[in-house]
């Protein structure tokens, strides 16, 4: 089972369960110990974006859930910089925990890998 | 007949919101709407020279675009939501 | 002013609806107004469904909306070929299409669109929470 | 009860119910004999294309519903001009029961309705 | 070869995701592959409820997907989280959460994300389908 | 490792799936999907130089868009599409 698993993840944070879902997914990837990599693309870079306060929204903090990714030894979150661009987010508005693939690189990683979820 | 416009997505809803408002009218940014702070800055500078625009505070907050606050829009909670909709005539929601 | 509110989405899956329409709801409430009606349409019909368990770190909106109603004695009508559709049933629908069972909360009514007509019209106010 | 309904459809014929419901929502509308008129903006224009076949969706031509209107007294669909200029649709690919509404025109239409019932 | 879908619609309502799988799983067999999980997932949960009645002149995309799960002996899976939140439960769940009724269909089996990762990996090919 | 990518709308799901094609790769456009030939045929034009492009024949059918075949793009049916997932790698949905 050495397979690799990307997860994409395109919806913004409060969309619905999608930013969750991709998060749970990416964990219980890793706990099975597959090499797991979680893509942000679109308005999924809102989901790390810093500051974020959905209290009255009776959500949880979609940005904190972002932090247990390293103790599942996923130590990297990829992000489209296209995606950034178009929304005019500068990087240091960002959670400090991400590799930014620019231009091609996007394509380049996604034919590495063996299987994609998307959410 | 004053109109509260809702829109609660960029795209498609912010789009066909900008095409139907008349002078006097007013826009909520609500939900991922507020996201037009970020995508939209232009147009919404074009905006606040013809309409009032709002953007419903727990969804702003939500979404950590409190950055985004040098584009004077009228931040409002649900009171004034209420509020809106008593001014206006009626409302139109675009989703 | 008469107020009356259409909400489209479920909660906490797709939009963000019901939990938009709920406080928007309660602050008119608040400003002393009156809610003539809420239709609950398209997956707004869910708010409804007595059986749904949300996680427990989140709120119950489905648990929220009925005491809404059933603290303010409100008009709540979900709209039958929404309902009908997504699974949503009372006990004599259940029957009449021989489902086995029901799941409708107590306090809401199943009827038809001319509910939501009749509504917009009477109401000083119509505001759709779309999805 | 003379107030005006406007209804708008903004969505593609199949996505989920939204144009059918919106057919639904004026028809119910007319038979109470409310002033009721049907707009269609974005997406919503694609439901009046010509040659719709979703038997293989398994789905009801939504088009075809369309000619139930008259029947109801509503006798004209007013269709967002800008909406079919970005599709690149001719005029003549649509149902042949339509009044274009151009530039600034839906905004004043829609200045002069009482109530608008979205979809 | 073998085959792992995820469905993330439910029938008839949002997209069209539900029927899209529907119509490429039977396409799948009758080319020879076998189907070694559906997932379903999101809103594709409503597709296990067995309180949907739609229209008559509509199909009944629920019916049919129980009717494939049956025939073709499929491993079908519901995620756990994902039906609690949508009202989607067993009789063991219904159980658990003190809840007033079940409506998952027979054939299905109510798990977790697990299952949706165990197959990805084991399939030869995964296809998702979003709504 | 040839990738099809499936793509049920336009908008974020094409636009995101433009940027994730490498050589070699095709595309299915399906659902709303298929409405990129309407919106998006000078990006298609462009697409069909480098990577194979193809529509499900059911989903053009049921929205009435036969009259745009002048794409010249490959309409396929469920068999087809089974076909696309045996020789691709993987298969990434867009939506």
């Amino acid at each position: 089972m050495s397979q690799s698993i990307c997860i994409i993840s395109t919806q913004a944070p409060y969309r619905g369960q999608f930013a969750k879902e991709a998060l749970d997914a990416a964990l219980v990837s890793a706990s099975y110990e597959i090499p797991t990599s979680l893509l942000l693309m679109g308005d999924g870079v809102y989901q790390v974006l810093e500051g974020q306060s959905p209290d009255q929204l009776g959500r949880k903090n979609i940005a904190s859930m972002f932090q247990s990714l390293e103790l599942y030894g996923i130590e990297t979150v990829y992000i489209d910089g296209e995606s950034l661009g178009e929304r005019g987010i500068a990087p240091e508005q960002l959670l400090p925990l991400y590799t930014l693939l620019e231009g091609d690189a996007v394509a380049s990683f996604l034919a590495q890998q063996d299987k994609v979820l998307s959410f | 007949m004053a109109t509260l416009h809702t829109v609660n997505k960029t795209g498609q809803p912010l789009e066909l919101c900008l095409r139907a408002l008349n002078a006097g009218d007013s826009v909520l940014l609500l939900e991922e709407g507020v996201y037009a702070l970020y995508e939209a800055g232009d147009v919404l500078s074009e905006l606040l020279r013809h309409v009032a625009v709002h953007v419903l505070d727990a969804d702003v907050l939500a979404r950590g675009m409190t950055n985004r606050d040098n584009l004077d829009i009228d931040m409002i909670d649900y009171q004034g939501f209420v509020e809106l909709t008593e001014t206006n005539d009626k409302v139109v929601s675009w989703f | 002013m008469k107020y009356a509110l259409a909400v489209y989405g479920a909660a906490g899956t797709g939009g963000q609806s019901s939990q938009t329409a709920l406080s928007f709801a309660r602050a008119l409430l608040a400003s002393g107004h009156e809610i003539i009606r809420v239709f609950f349409y398209q997956d707004g019909v869910h708010n409804a469904s007595g059986l749904i368990s949300p996680p427990q770190d989140e709120q119950n909106l489905p648990e929220q909306w009925q005491n809404l109603v059933k603290e303010h004695n409100i008009d709540a009508v979900v709209c039958i070929a929404a309902a009908l559709r997504r699974g949503v049933v009372n006990a004599e629908e259940a029957q009449r299409y021989e489902l086995p069972g029901s799941n409708l909360r107590e306090g809401y009514e199943l009827s038809g669109l001319g509910q939501l007509l009749e509504a917009t019209v009477e109401a000083d106010r119509f505001v759709t929470f779309g999805d």
